[in-house]
């Protein structure tokens, strides 16, 4: 088990180099100028030879990546807009977020696999179809649109929650709901078709043929293999969960990394911009990796000789 | 010259290793076999699980590349054929798998499956006697109507027939035979069998036929090879090999067979003990010496001898003298 | 072991007894109809302006109502369907040709040529959702091409991956070594043997795709970093909506449903075809 | 003898797929007698197995349906039997096992615990070290290497051999009276076959179960069965001792089959074929079932279906041939 995690570790060291070089890339790859992308079109000649300077923009590429790497967790790096090193930014903002994407992964986890599971057993009958409608919808549903649909009902109309901001518990519901929501629907798909799937399984046969109960036939042997494809599932939608913050929290005003984002986009913060993008990607391949792991715990097969 | 010469070959496959892959392991699949195949004659290759008997044939084709060893077909080598040679060697040596659900590309039809054979290889589609395409179905015993179907439309034995085409149109001098019959049902199994043994009469080509089946390959082989994790331990011609085994594993495999007729014998009588070892970690010694009843210690510590004990018969044991 | 390929016919008729799916075909063909007759069946000019008409409500002459410059929302709604549509059909087609290509090499040789494919989609993984897309855009600035680009390579990975777990699958079949055999060369084994049989589920994942493709374009317009304004694009046209939630909510319902609509398609068709081309879940 | 542990009669089932009916299972019966040994034989779409899985009332249904015919188990009428009922019988009184080990283990749980599960089910074990002994010692009287130390081990790590022994410890462990084995061994190798056979037959007699043997295998029914049924197409074709059925074989069909089988013992220049396929089971023929393949069929052949007969005692046929 501890070479299976040191092989997986080492494993990510390529993809994180990837990611931090293409967050790196989107000054270097914009088209013109960057010391003018960054300083605006409207930015006087001076603005840009100082923004040329400040970053270091006439050394050659490979100084300049590693400017940029150490400038990350130096502190050398810093925001445009907020004139502080960017990872003092980032990471009040990053704790935000990842207090909204748990909410909501448990909320998908346990409505998704529920109804996945209800689904499966009850196979082609009006809660089969019923389930499949509804998940679909959910798949469907454009996270900013249902958002903006839950905040007109139940804080413009009823005013029972309110609409936007953090604060209490009542302020995470709204936007927990609405980014769970198409999770939970895939989940729910998943574990719905991984479940009819191992329920064709001779073991599942064998199960019923040494006088189990339905119930721990389905819930026991038939649920803990169905999980091990699921939790693959639950993995990736952390990351989709973490994308989906984006719109999520640009409808609720929630002060996270996706809205952090999105204005640091909209205001040319490009080293915000950066920092951002690398720090969101290497929490979701640190995810994915305690997916793995997880995988390890629920697999036997994989537990003993890696993959 | 015969059809097929193979020498001291050897394949192992290796798994793990590198960076952090962890223990590195090698299966010794196939460790160093020699034998030769003349023209018209069918070898049968017999083995259970692990000795390496698919892998064999695979090498013989060139599919897989030896480790160690060398093999020629028709006298050349066939580690390193140019393109033209190579090409001549893929049209005179050819397979037929074990399961006819797998080796049909299900999205072409049967007549598109036996033309790609011709247009490799620019064979004509007409020949003196006619379109080849019915003529081989009509040698198969499938009808000429059946060019234009798919094969999902055809039965497990009927698909065996049109695979059996397939390695037919080219005009082998070689075909291996890899468990042809093991997926089919007894009946269709013997008419598959009596179709290979009469096309082998009208043209002429040698078979390697593997097997799992002991009585199959009696039924089809002139000679016969057992095969034990990766070794050769017993060679001879079929009579010999059927009616006096030298080989301790070859006779209890004989033995362990359910013989379809009731007998006074007990089946208890006639097991082989333990497992079989897995081929990544073979014994020492003697591979076969775990499971050997009449084993000593040097059977443990040496490997014995591929010794010639009779006419073209060859057995790897110790004590083989000691019965001959 | 190589199921039966399933004809045509025969997946129409599944798709047929399947009423979610056949709603799903219904929808996409009314978009498409939407997209393709926009300019006959559109009421007025979806972009010029009438202040007078502003909010104005639903009505015989604007059958939607009208958004605060007093265009007709449905005319923008139904020009609307024409971006949407140019969107996910270039970048989806970017994306399938791109990553089934990548895919298939990956897959068919394997070896150094797949792990050095597979570790670029990882890095490009790596980016979760709308992120990559957002990233790209962001560096390109926003527009429809720059969009189309950006989703196109945004997708790329998802049918690189599908498409090596396809061939992987298609490639233990015994067909493709007999292929091998007989002295296919290996372009011929891929384009013959391989790509025929591993097509089934990228087919469910283009259909899949094209509602994801749709979510994504539309969330950034939302964001106001996809098509930009005064074009008449979902997305776009909820972001200005939303600031009169309050006051004209039925300016924001029909874009956001609009979208709905047509993911909701995709998503009913392909969850329909994933039934049809495997039939081993059914019966 | 006495009363028969397991009496089938006229069971039919039926198949509704896709493509349409198949009718699997037509007019079969049989019974099993106490400590008996039955072989049901035949190739594939015989129906050898839809029977094994009708006794358990294990059939998907949907798309299986037993459409008629009883099953009675030990006097008792298994088709009127509620769900619970049936499941209480399930692993105590009627143990199955089945022929691939590899798939029919569950890869997550320990092989000890799945047959702790079978243990605990139907009886109340109160101690845990009770249970593991009663497991380990299960382990052990299957000849399973070392005991102690495979009830902790995961499928994965067992071989094919390994696997079986497990699912006949799991099918013992309730001292079932009737187990019904289908094709146990057909996944293994020759070595490994002769000692999964030699250890039921010899559980079986030690422990008096009845055993409904099912193999496609007519030299594994020679070397296990006492009485014997040959299946082709859904029906029984022909049943009677083992010694008769292997001196002087009746129908056409057993005859053939008979000469197909390529001998370990004596040489034959050519086998014996029967001619043709199996008939489509979604349209079959009028008349009888072999009458397409059979060398000997009678115009009566196209009429009607040949009824199982005893046209010696304890030799019954399905043939008019034969009547």
């Amino acid at each position: 088990m501890g070479r299976f995690v040191a092989q997986r570790l080492l494993m990510l060291v390529p993809v994180l180099l990837g990611v931090s070089l293409v967050a790196f890339c989107i000054i270097q790859l914009s088209p013109g100028d960057p010391a003018q992308v960054m300083a605006g079109m409207e930015a006087s000649e001076a603005d840009i030879e100082m923004i040329r300077e400040k970053f270091g923009l006439n050394e050659p590429l490979p100084v300049q990546y590693w400017a940029f790497l150490k400038g990350l967790f130096s502190g050398n790096l810093v925001s445009l807009r907020y004139e502080a090193p960017v990872m003092e930014i980032v990471l009040p903002h990053l704790k935000n977020t990842l207090i909204l994407a748990s909410m909501s992964i448990v909320l998908a986890v346990l409505l998704g696999v529920a109804t996945g599971v209800c689904s499966a057993v009850m196979r082609k009958t009006w809660v089969d179809y019923l389930a499949t409608v509804l998940a679909l919808f959910g798949v469907s549903m454009p996270v900013f649109w249902w958002g903006l649909l839950l905040m007109l009902l139940f804080s413009v109309k009823l005013a029972w929650l309110p609409s936007g901001g953090m604060g209490t518990f009542a302020h995470l519901i709204l936007p927990s709901v609405a980014l769970g929501t198409s999770s939970a629907g895939i989940i729910a798909r998943m574990t719905r078709s991984s479940m009819l799937d191992v329920l064709k399984q001779d073991y599942i046969t064998t199960a019923t043929a040494k006088g189990l109960v339905r119930s721990v036939v389905v819930g026991r042997h038939a649920l803990r293999n169905a999980l091990i494809p699921t939790v693959t599932v639950i993995g990736l939608q952390f990351g989709q969960l973490l994308a989906g913050a984006v719109l999520t929290e640009t409808v609720f005003s929630w002060p996270g990394v996706g809205r952090l984002l999105v204005t640091s986009i909209l205001s040319r913060d490009f080293p915000m911009v950066q920092a951002t993008l690398v720090i969101v990607a290497a929490l979701f391949v640190f995810v994915n990796l305690a997916v793995d792991m997880l995988y390890a715990v629920l697999d036997p097969r994989i537990r003993y000789h890696g993959r | 010259m015969p059809v097929l010469e193979v020498r001291n070959l050897v394949k192992h496959f290796t798994s793990g290793g590198g960076l952090l892959g962890g223990a590195k392991r090698v299966v010794r699949a196939v460790d160093d076999v020699s034998f030769t195949l003349s023209g018209n004659e069918t070898l049968g290759v017999v083995g259970e699980s692990g000795s390496g008997k698919s892998t064999l044939g695979f090498l013989a084709l060139g599919l897989l590349s030896p480790t160690a060893g060398e093999i020629r077909f028709l006298g050349r080598p066939v580690n390193d054929l140019g393109d033209r040679e190579n090409r001549e060697f893929r049209r005179k040596a050819q397979i037929v798998f074990q399961n006819p659900f797998a080796s049909l590309n299900p999205r072409m039809t049967v007549r598109d499956i036996l033309d790609r054979v011709l247009k490799v290889h620019g064979l004509p589609s007409v020949s003196e006697d006619g379109e080849v395409v019915p003529s081989l179905l009509r040698e198969v015993g499938l009808r000429p109507e059946h060019a234009g179907r798919y094969p999902h439309e055809f039965s497990g034995g009927q698909r065996q027939r049109i695979a059996i085409a397939r390695a037919l149109a080219s005009g082998p001098e070689l075909i291996v035979l890899d468990e042809p019959t093991s997926a089919l049902d007894v009946s269709v199994q013997a008419q598959v069998l009596n179709l290979l043994q009469d096309l082998q009469r009208a043209r002429g080509h040698s078979y390697l036929f593997i097997s799992h089946n002991l009585a199959v390959i009696r039924h089809v082989s002139h000679r016969v090879v057992v095969m034990y994790l990766g070794k050769f331990m017993e060679m001879a011609p079929k009579e010999r090999l059927y009616s006096a085994p030298l080989h301790p594993y070859t006779r209890a495999l004989l033995a362990s067979v359910p013989k379809p007729f009731v007998t006074d014998e007990n089946i208890e009588d006639k097991v082989i003990a333990g497992d079989i070892p897995s081929p990544s970690a073979p014994p020492a010694g003697c591979r076969f010496n775990t499971r050997c009843p009449l084993r000593t210690p040097l059977c443990e510590e040496e490997e014995p001898e591929w010794k010639e004990v009779g006419k073209e018969h060859f057995v790897r044991c110790h004590r083989v003298d000691e019965w001959v | 072991m190589a199921g039966k390929p399933s004809s045509l016919r025969l997946i129409f008729g599944r798709i047929r007894r399947n009423p979610i799916a056949f709603l799903g075909l219904l929808i996409i063909l009314g978009y498409v109809g939407m997209a393709l007759f926009a300019p006959v069946l559109a009421p007025h000019d979806p972009i010029r302006q009438d202040l007078d008409k502003s909010f104005a409500p639903i009505s015989a002459e604007h059958p939607l109502g009208c958004d605060e410059f007093g265009r007709d929302i449905l005319s923008r709604i139904l020009f609307g369907a024409r971006i949407s549509l140019t969107i996910q059909v270039f970048s989806v087609g970017i994306a399938l040709f791109v990553g089934v290509f990548l895919g298939a090499i990956s897959g068919f040789f394997g070896g150094w040529i797949d792990e050095g494919i597979m570790r670029i989609m990882d890095i490009l993984l790596a980016f979760p959702g709308i992120l990559l897309a957002l990233a790209i855009v962001a560096m390109l600035g926003p527009d429809l091409h720059n969009l189309i680009i950006a989703i196109g390579i945004y997708s790329i990975p998802q049918f690189a991956r599908i498409t090596r777990g396809s061939v992987l699958t298609v490639k233990q079949n015994e067909y493709v070594t007999a292929a091998r055999a007989i002295g296919e060369t290996k372009p011929s084994v891929i384009l013959r043997y391989v790509l025929p049989n591993a097509i089934s589920p990228i087919i469910i994942q283009t259909t899949l795709r094209m509602a994801t493709v749709l979510l994504t374009a539309a969330g950034l317009g939302f964001l106001g970093l996809g098509v930009q304004p005064p074009q008449p694009e979902w997305g776009t046209m909820l972001s200005t909506a939303r600031m009169y939630l309050r006051s004209a909510p039925m300016v924001a319902f029909f874009p956001g449903v609009s979208i709905m609509i047509v993911v909701l398609g995709f998503n009913f068709f392909g969850d329909g075809l994933q039934d049809a081309l495997n039939p081993k879940l059914k019966d | 003898m006495g009363d028969p542990i397991l009496s089938v009669k006229n069971l039919t089932v039926h198949f509704h797929t896709e493509a349409g009916v198949v009718k699997a299972l037509e007019d079969v019966s049989f019974s099993v007698g106490q400590g008996e040994v039955l072989g049901l034989v035949g190739e594939t779409g015989c129906g050898k197995s839809v029977t094994a899985l009708s006794v358990m009332r294990l059939i998907p249904t949907p798309p299986g349906r037993i459409v008629g015919g009883t099953i009675h188990f030990d006097g008792r009428d298994v088709l009127a039997l509620s769900e619970e009922e049936m499941r209480s019988l399930r692993g105590k009184d009627m143990a199955m096992i089945f022929q691939d080990p590899i798939s029919s283990l569950n890869p997550v749980f320990t092989a000890g615990y799945q047959v702790e599960e079978a243990i605990v089910t139907h009886e109340a074990v109160p101690r845990r070290e009770d249970l593991i002994a009663r497991v380990t010692g299960l382990f052990k009287k299957v000849n399973i290497s070392d005991p102690e130390k495979s009830v902790r081990s995961y499928p994965h790590m067992l071989s094919g051999g390994m696997k079986q022994r497990v699912m006949i410890a799991m099918g013992l462990s309730c001292s079932p009276r009737l187990i019904i084995a289908d094709e146990p061994t057909t996944a293994l190798d020759v070595s490994i076959q002769a000692q999964i056979l030699s250890l039921i037959r010899r559980l079986q007699m030690e422990g008096g179960s009845s055993v409904l043997l099912i193999s496609h295998d007519l030299g594994v029914i020679a070397a296990m069965a006492q009485t014997v049924a040959v299946m082709y197409a859904g029906s029984i074709v022909e049943k009677t001792s083992v010694k008769t059925l292997f001196d002087r074989p009746l129908h056409p069909y057993t005859r053939g089959l008979l000469g197909a089988i390529p001998r370990l013992d004596v040489d034959q220049e050519r086998l014996s074929v029967i001619p043709g396929t199996l008939p489509d089971l979604f349209n079959l023929p009028r008349g009888c079932k072999f009458r397409e393949r059979c060398s000997e069929a009678l115009p009566l052949c196209a009429e009607g279906r040949p009824l199982l007969a005893e046209i010696e005692p304890g030799h019954e046929v399905a043939c008019y041939a034969r009547a």
